[in-house]
């Protein structure tokens, strides 16, 4: 074999920043996310110019935006969450019982109490999912019956009402800070600190080797459980958060809240690049797939579109982007052998 | 050519064929102790719930059971590859809504019917022309056709219904055999059941298909046409869905966009808890078929308590993790005894039991 | 040779069995610290096993285990990592989704402020080590879709970065070229005079003379001997490998050669292999040599039809076999067994039966049925034929040793009564005995008119075995060289110098 | 959840004890679960057996097996709210065969699927008064849009149709630019609600026939720019109303008391299952506080008109 098949890249970091944005899957969703809006908006210009339409626009996706993050972190291990949907039930129910049988307890206690069980339910797929060697698919299908039951069971036919819950806490759920809604800024600022972690600590990064090659990261000497185990968590923790905030928006939860979701938050990982099978993508990737998804729903009909076509809309979202993948891989590869040919 | 001719002449050994006696082989096995499940709780309901001894009961629980129970045959299949398929009740969903829209425009049933299992043959088709042709992960396609799908059902018939069917049709979807309390139902199910039971367990093509689960890649250098074996068993998925979608609409007489939403999660669960490794390679129908009863005897049953679906979905969840935790506990087991450890992931560990498993426990 | 330190590591009669296959009888190792340290024996010796006891990958079910004079028992490769041993794993196994240097630092990523990785300083170390080795591979690159090559480079880098006190590297050269072994060699010899202690792991004896201090030997999972290299040679070595002359390792009994059965012309892949153009006669054994990574299991399986080829033909007894398509190579009288038994030869989780009809089944059904019975029926005369040792035809394959596994695998295909067998790697990891039992077989199916493609990395196998010698390098055949003039020298210098004639 | 303090009987009907299983559209929904408040206060008033139970989404199907379920339990009779006036009639007819009497309330089933349909309210008084409502509050002209439950919810469709009719007859300048439906659902009403807001920015009302409905568009409303511009009315209940009603969002908003229509059609199953009446017009019967009511046409019992809740009055009330 020859000694080199690669030259090292003499790009600058500015280049390569620059190269990298431009080739990014997370700028192309971008950029099919702002043509939507652009199409909305000529259609009807308050689509974006009326301030409640710019509020909806931020505030609409912030919930599956959460959801969209934790899924895409256990998707990188090489795992799925399909509990999400419960556990977003659970605790946005939670937060209302909360309010109803202990008034005047600090909004900021229910928010750690709601994000604390999430993570709690997280632990219990983690644990399951790690230790017992049982693929997360699986398990989080039970769990997914069970939470779900454990709510419905809980909650029976009484729902929370907005007049049950605070108005300080409701407000949250609408409230804008410099036009940016209050829900947006905490999904946004949890996406950051997300990606963050993702991408500049040891522990991001072995997610990331785990997902690539179990047996490998296994063989290297990673704590594979305690990682996959601790994606479960964080992915709980944000559903929790999610419900809390489900609970602040909708002001009103019965007990089938968030049922089917877990579904557009895998899609949405999905569409923003994160590849089922682990390794790759990233939180931002991700998160913009979530506002995507949320954005054409609300879209479509203004674009003339009946709203009721938009789940077929997702569905070739979704195809189309792992086609997309494929395609460049398969690119990618023929790269590669041709530069090994050349040496 | 002594050697490749006559075996049999120079043969200088001879090998028992089991390990084990039939009976240990029948009946330690995952598929048997569901079965006895449903036994025990079968015949306790009779016992202790009141009216689940009435005529009605099993002729509900069939009607009711009727498209789970005829999803799970392909899925079965399918899981047993190691592939999945989560777009079947969008199918379901959109055969159901193609068989109202059709019979608006005057179709007959007959024709809507047949309509609706071309496309649903189509939608498998597409499924598995991703999967097993262009090599995409069947998961992330299947969510994908999950949403298209049922977008399609949703998107056709809006929230509308359709709900004038002729009585003729409505009644044969619940008609009796005789006056016995089996719905005539079940005859096109058996038909289907005994194909499927002798595709998967008694033709080459079977054998492939736990090759392919067990190791895709052996499989491929034996001769096993791994892309066409997954291909159809995804189109063969669609039809029977569609199928299933016909039956569902008539049993109701209301064609909805939203039918049958979230079944597939009730069929994979029903498959896996019938005792089929999700990893691929190992399951067995009569297992399956019992683990979809099952579920459907102890909702029933539950339901005649006047507990609500809650309760059955947790009981339905807890059932599904406790099965394949065993599994993997026995695994743990195993490992422990013989000490096979291969490089970390879990698929060779859970491999071993589950191998040895399914190789000794195969209905004979 | 030089004065060697003290004792870094000891292993004395450690054992290892997975299930009923005994890897590891009672392995034996002492490395002083400042050494290089060669360990050899034949595949399936026990190598990798010790190998991998010592990182702890796996635990011995029996033996001493010292290091630096202490006994230890390491749970996890972490634990050995954090006790200063590096390993070098026979295959490489990287992250193919990271760059280069994530792969080289994962977990031990250099810190900066606020515990964050200091990317800079990171890929500054990774350009550092890939300096040290003299090889420039960019370490932002993906490391997926690496050449072998490199790969088992940057498994060198990773393991000298760690900067430990033991290194092993099992078979680190297999895929190297000569440029890069030197370089290798260089740098390993600067880590011995900074003291450190190497165990090096290679079936290529002249490297291991020319490296090493002592020279340990092992067979069937047993240790044989050590000697300083100085006062022993390769003759002794080989001798001790194989346990007897080398010559009646090989029975080969002579065929009457017939009528091409495989002509195979100008077939063509890119970035695997090159215009090969070969024939195989009947009654005769071709043997494709090489190293590891030159490309033959490629050509094979282009061959029989698992991989793709882009162009050039493949023509069975007349007949043109269709590209990408097994199952027509099979129709026409095509057998193949594979390098890789566990992945590709079997399906290690079925029963014996399962395995020897699953090529055949197709045959075995009545009326499109078939059932266990009838697998059994024909199962049982080939796996008696080939005296397959397991108490019962609805055994697990994977419960049974290599040798077993192989037997089960050439069943199969006898069973299907092929015009040409392929056989990848005959006998990797398979003990002596059975190694032989094979060779007498294939020399027998010879002798019956079957024509054989043999692909072995084993010189002595290839020399023994073989009516004629195709020697493979980097996807082009070099060199067809005749049983009468295939030596070692010969065989060797077209594997390793492009510049050989055809 | 479904309050199981029935054992499920299965002994037909002995006058002794009358068992009564509540079958709304869908389980949580604060409106059903006042009506089955009603219905399990007059069970227990006359010393029946009270079941409730329901599915988790308002769909036919989903409401199938439990009609199913009462039929084998042999309940002495089924209270049930349609999710489809044809598909589930099927299985109502076996459940009679079976013995059951069905009593359709709140929304009806083809009249020969069932032996008794309580109307909360006559279309027209339904009709009439939201309209009335709208009007007053919009000053008779503009935009107006209707936000319905289910697209094929019976009910909802009769009154949305009489109301154009109402008001193209007698209200000109008051035009009527879309229907959208929030499926019953909080979360799709809410979502509903936004987008109708977007798509008519000037619009001026709206009027949802549906308690979930008005609910979630008046709280979407209450925290919009639109509040005070656009108004919101229909038919609610007080509990979820309040606070809108205070805030100023909603003027007005009418309802029967659906406690009362529980409890009428738990009386009328009663007396089915007693024999005091067939279903045949002209029949009379008794039930219990809400005194006596005679069956009209079709065998329909009317319960009475709408009742119209504002801010004077609202705090009178507690559903
Ligand atoms: N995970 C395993 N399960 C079962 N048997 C195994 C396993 N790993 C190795 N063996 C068996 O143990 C024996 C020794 O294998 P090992 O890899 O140590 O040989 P080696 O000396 O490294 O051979 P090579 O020179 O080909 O690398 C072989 O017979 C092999 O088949
Ligand atoms: N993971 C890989 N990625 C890219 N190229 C690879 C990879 N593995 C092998 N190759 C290329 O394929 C060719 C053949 O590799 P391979 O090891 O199969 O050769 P071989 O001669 O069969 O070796 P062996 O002695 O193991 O049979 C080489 O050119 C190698 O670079
Ligand atoms: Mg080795
Ligand atoms: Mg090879």
């Amino acid at each position: 074999m020859t000694d080199t098949l690669v030259a090292p890249s003499r790009k600058s970091s500015a280049q390569r920043f620059v190269s990298t944005l431009l080739t990014s899957r997370e700028s192309a969703i971008a950029l099919v996310l702002v043509l939507v809006v652009l199409a909305a908006t000529t259609q009807r210009k308050t689509f974006l110019f009326s301030s409640d339409s710019w509020r909806d626009l931020l505030l609409a996706p912030s919930i599956l935006l959460l959801l969209a993050v934790g899924q895409a972190v256990v998707i990188i291990t090489r795992n799925v969450d399909l509990s999400v949907g419960s556990t977003l039930a659970l605790t946005a129910y939670l937060t209302g019982r909360l309010f109803v049988d202990n008034p005047g307890i600090p909004v900021i206690l229910v928010f750690a109490i709601g994000i604390a069980v999430g993570a709690l339910l997280g632990l219990i797929n983690g644990l399951l999912v790690a230790l017992g060697k049982v693929p997360a698919l699986v398990i989080t299908l039970g769990t997914l019956y069970i939470y779900r039951g454990v709510v419905l069971e809980w909650a029976g036919s009484n729902r929370i009402n907005a007049s049950d819950m605070p108005s300080g806490f409701l407000s949250l759920g609408t409230r804008s800070f410099l036009t940016i809604p209050v829900l947006t800024i905490i999904a946004v600022a949890v996406l950051v600190a997300v990606g963050y972690y993702l991408r500049t600590t040891r522990g991001g990064r072995e997610l990331y080797a785990i997902g690539s090659d179990p047996d490998a990261a296994h063989l290297y000497g990673l704590n594979v459980r305690r990682r996959v185990a601790g994606a479960f968590v964080l992915c709980g923790a944000l559903a929790g958060l999610a419900g809390v905030l489900f609970a602040a928006r909708y002001g009103t939860v019965a007990s089938n809240a968030g049922t089917g979701i877990e579904l557009q938050a895998v899609g949405a990982a999905v569409i923003g690049g994160v590849a089922i099978f682990g390794g790759s993508g990233s939180v931002w990737g991700a998160a913009i797939g979530a506002w995507l998804l949320i954005t054409i729903n609300r879209a479509l009909p203004i674009i003339g579109v009946q709203d009721f076509w938009q789940q077929a809309v997702v569905g070739v979202l979704i195809i189309g982007a792992i086609v997309l993948d494929r395609l460049l891989a398969v690119r990618r590869s023929r790269k590669l052998i041709e530069a090994r040919d050349a040496s | 050519m002594t050697i490749t001719t006559d075996p049999a002449t120079t043969a200088t050994r001879t090998y028992a064929s089991y390990a084990k006696p039939l009976w240990q082989r029948v009946i330690a096995t995952r598929e048997f102790a569901v079965i006895a499940l449903l036994l025990i709780v079968f015949f306790y309901s009779r016992s202790e719930v009141p009216a689940f001894d009435g005529p009605l009961t099993v002729y509900y629980l069939l009607l009711d059971l009727a498209p789970i129970l005829l999803i799970a045959l392909p899925m079965t299949l399918i899981i047993i590859t190691g592939e999945i398929d989560l777009s079947v009740a969008s199918t379901v969903g959109l055969s159901s809504v193609l068989v109202g829209d059709l019979h608006q425009h005057g179709w007959s049933i007959p024709s809507a019917a047949i309509a609706a299992i071309v496309v649903g043959i189509l939608c498998g088709a597409f499924n598995g022309f991703l999967v097993a042709y262009v090599g995409l992960p069947s998961l992330a396609v299947t969510i994908g056709t999950l949403a298209l799908y049922r977008g399609l059902a949703v998107g056709i018939l809006g929230t509308t219904a359709v709900t004038d069917f002729p009585e003729k049709w409505t009644d044969l979807a619940k008609e009796r055999i005789g006056d016995s309390s089996y719905p005539v139902i079940i005859i096109p199910f058996l038909v289907l059941a005994i194909f499927f039971v002798l595709l998967l367990h008694f033709t080459s093509f079977g054998r492939g298909v736990f090759d392919i689960g067990l190791n895709d890649e052996a499989a491929h250098f034996s001769g096993v046409n791994v892309a066409r074996t997954k291909f159809l068993l995804f189109v063969m998925a669609g039809a029977v869905s569609a199928f299933a979608g016909v039956y569902f609409t008539l049993r109701f007489g209301s064609a909805r966009g939203d039918n049958a939403t979230g079944m597939e999660l009730r069929v994979i669960a029903a498959v896996l808890l019938g005792g089929v490794s999700i990893f691929g390679g190992r399951g067995a129908l009569h297992g399956v078929i019992a683990g979809v009863l099952l579920i459907g005897v102890i909702s029933s049953a539950l339901r005649l308590e006047d507990v609500t679906d809650n309760i059955i979905n947790i009981i339905i969840g807890l059932l599904l993790v406790i099965s394949v935790m065993s599994t993997s506990f026995l695994s743990v087991v195993t490992r422990a005894t013989t000490g096979i450890k291969k490089r970390g992931g879990s698929r060779p560990d859970e491999r071993q039991q589950l191998a040895s498993a399914h190789t000794e426990g195969k209905n004979e | 040779m030089n004065t060697s330190g003290p004792v870094a590591l000891q292993l004395e009669q450690v054992r290892k069995s997975f299930g009923p296959v005994v890897a590891l009888r009672s392995g034996s190792l002492t490395v002083h610290s400042g050494s290089i340290h060669a360990l050899v024996g034949e595949n399936g010796a026990g190598k990798s096993t010790l190998v991998k006891i010592i990182a702890g990958l796996y635990q011995r079910d029996g033996g001493e285990f010292l290091l630096h004079g202490k006994s230890v028992d390491f749970s996890s490769t972490a634990a050995s990592k954090d006790a200063g041993i590096a390993v070098i794993y026979q295959e490489p196994t990287l992250f193919p989704d990271l760059s280069v240097t994530e792969n080289l630092f994962m977990g031990r990523q250099p810190l900066g402020a606020g515990r964050r990785i200091d990317r800079k300083a990171m890929h500054a170390e990774a350009r550092s080590l890939f300096k040290r080795l003299g090889v420039n591979l960019d370490p932002r690159r993906l490391a997926e879709g690496l050449s072998i090559a490199d790969q088992q480079i940057i498994e060198i880098a990773k393991a000298i970065s760690l900067d430990a006190s033991v290194l092993i590297m099992d078979e680190p050269t297999a895929a190297l070229s000569g440029v890069e072994v030197d370089r290798l060699f260089a740098v390993a010899r600067s880590l011995r005079d900074e003291g450190r202690a190497l165990v090096f792991i290679s079936h290529r004896f002249e490297e291991v003379f020319a490296l090493c201090d002592m020279v340990t030997v092992m067979r069937d999972g047993e240790y044989i001997s050590t000697d300083p290299i100085a006062e022993t040679t390769s003759a002794q070595i080989v001798a001790k490998m194989v346990g007897r002359e080398v010559s009646d390792l090989f029975p080969k009994t002579p065929a009457s050669i017939g009528a091409p059965v495989l002509q195979v012309s100008n077939l063509e892949r890119a970035g695997v292999f090159h215009d090969v153009s070969f024939e195989v006669r009947s009654g005769e054994i071709v043997a494709l040599a090489g190293l590891v990574g030159a490309g033959r299991s490629e050509i094979a399986r282009a061959v029989f039809g698992v991989d793709p080829y882009d162009s050039g033909t493949v023509v069975l007894g007349g007949t043109k076999v269709p590209a990408r398509n097994p199952r027509a190579a099979i129709r026409l009288g095509m057998g193949f067994v594979p390098e890789d038994r566990r992945q590709q030869g079997l399906v290690v989780d079925a029963s014996v039966a399962h395995n020897v009809a699953a090529v055949i089944r197709g045959k075995l059904a009545k009326l499109g049925l078939i059932t266990r019975a009838a697998e059994n029926r024909a199962a049982g005369p080939w796996s008696g034929r080939l005296e397959v040792k397991t108490n019962a035809l609805s055994m697990n394959a994977a419960t049974m040793s290599g040798g077993n596994q192989q037997k089960v695998v050439i069943a199969k295909w006898l069973a299907t009564d092929p015009k040409l067998l392929i056989i990848d790697e005959p006998t990797r990891g398979i003990d002596v005995g059975t190694k032989s039992e094979v060779h007498r077989l294939i020399s027998e199916l010879a002798g019956q008119g079957m024509a054989i493609l043999m692909i072995s990395s084993e010189l002595p196998e290839v020399l023994g075995m073989a009516d004629r010698v195709l020697v493979v390098n980097e996807g082009r055949i070099t060199a067809d060289i005749d049983r009468a003039d295939a030596t070692p020298e010969s065989v060797m210098t077209a594997a390793t110098n492009a510049g050989a004639s055809a | 959840g479904g309050g199981s303090d029935s054992d499920g009987g299965g002994s037909g009907s002995d006058g002794k004890s009358v068992s009564v299983t509540f079958l709304p559209k869908n389980l949580g929904n604060p409106y059903f679960d006042t009506s089955d408040k009603g219905g399990k206060a007059a069970v227990k008033e006359f010393g029946g057996k009270f079941a409730e139970v329901g599915p988790q989404e308002a769909s036919p199907d989903a409401q199938v097996p439990f009609i199913n379920t009462a039929a084998q339990q042999g309940v002495n009779a089924l209270v049930v709210s349609a999710n489809d006036p044809k598909a589930i009639g099927d299985a109502l007819d076996e459940a009679r065969e079976a013995g059951t009497k069905v009593v359709t309330f709140d929304s009806d089933v083809e009249p020969q699927f069932r032996d008794l349909f309580i109307n909360q309210a006559s279309a027209e008084g339904i009709a009439k008064v939201q309209v009335k409502m709208i009007a007053e509050q919009i000053g008779d002209k503009g935009q107006v849009a209707i936000l319905s439950a289910a697209a094929n919810a019976t009910n909802q469709n009769t009154w949305i149709d009489l109301m154009k009719k109402d008001l193209a007859a007698n209200h000109p300048d008051i035009e009527v630019v879309d229907t959208v439906y929030g499926n019953d659902d909080d979360q799709t009403s809410f979502d509903k609600t936004s987008a109708l807001l977007q798509k008519y920015p000037n619009l001026k009302g709206i009027i949802s026939p549906t308690t979930v409905g008005v609910a979630a568009a008046a709280r979407y409303v209450s925290d919009s720019d639109f509040k005070g511009k656009v108004k919101v009315t229909g038919l609610g209940t007080p509990n979820q109303m309040r606070e809108y009603v205070k805030n100023g969002t909603v003027d007005a908003f009418a309802l029967w008391n659906p406690e009362d229509l529980g409890y009428l059609a738990a009386f009328a199953a009663k007396a089915l299952v007693d024999g005091d009446i067939t279903g045949k017009e002209g029949d009379k019967f008794t039930a219990g506080k809400l005194g006596d009511y005679t069956v009209g046409k079709d065998a329909t019992v009317l319960l009475g008109d709408p009742f119209e809740f504002n801010k004077d009055n609202i705090g009178d009330f507690d559903f």
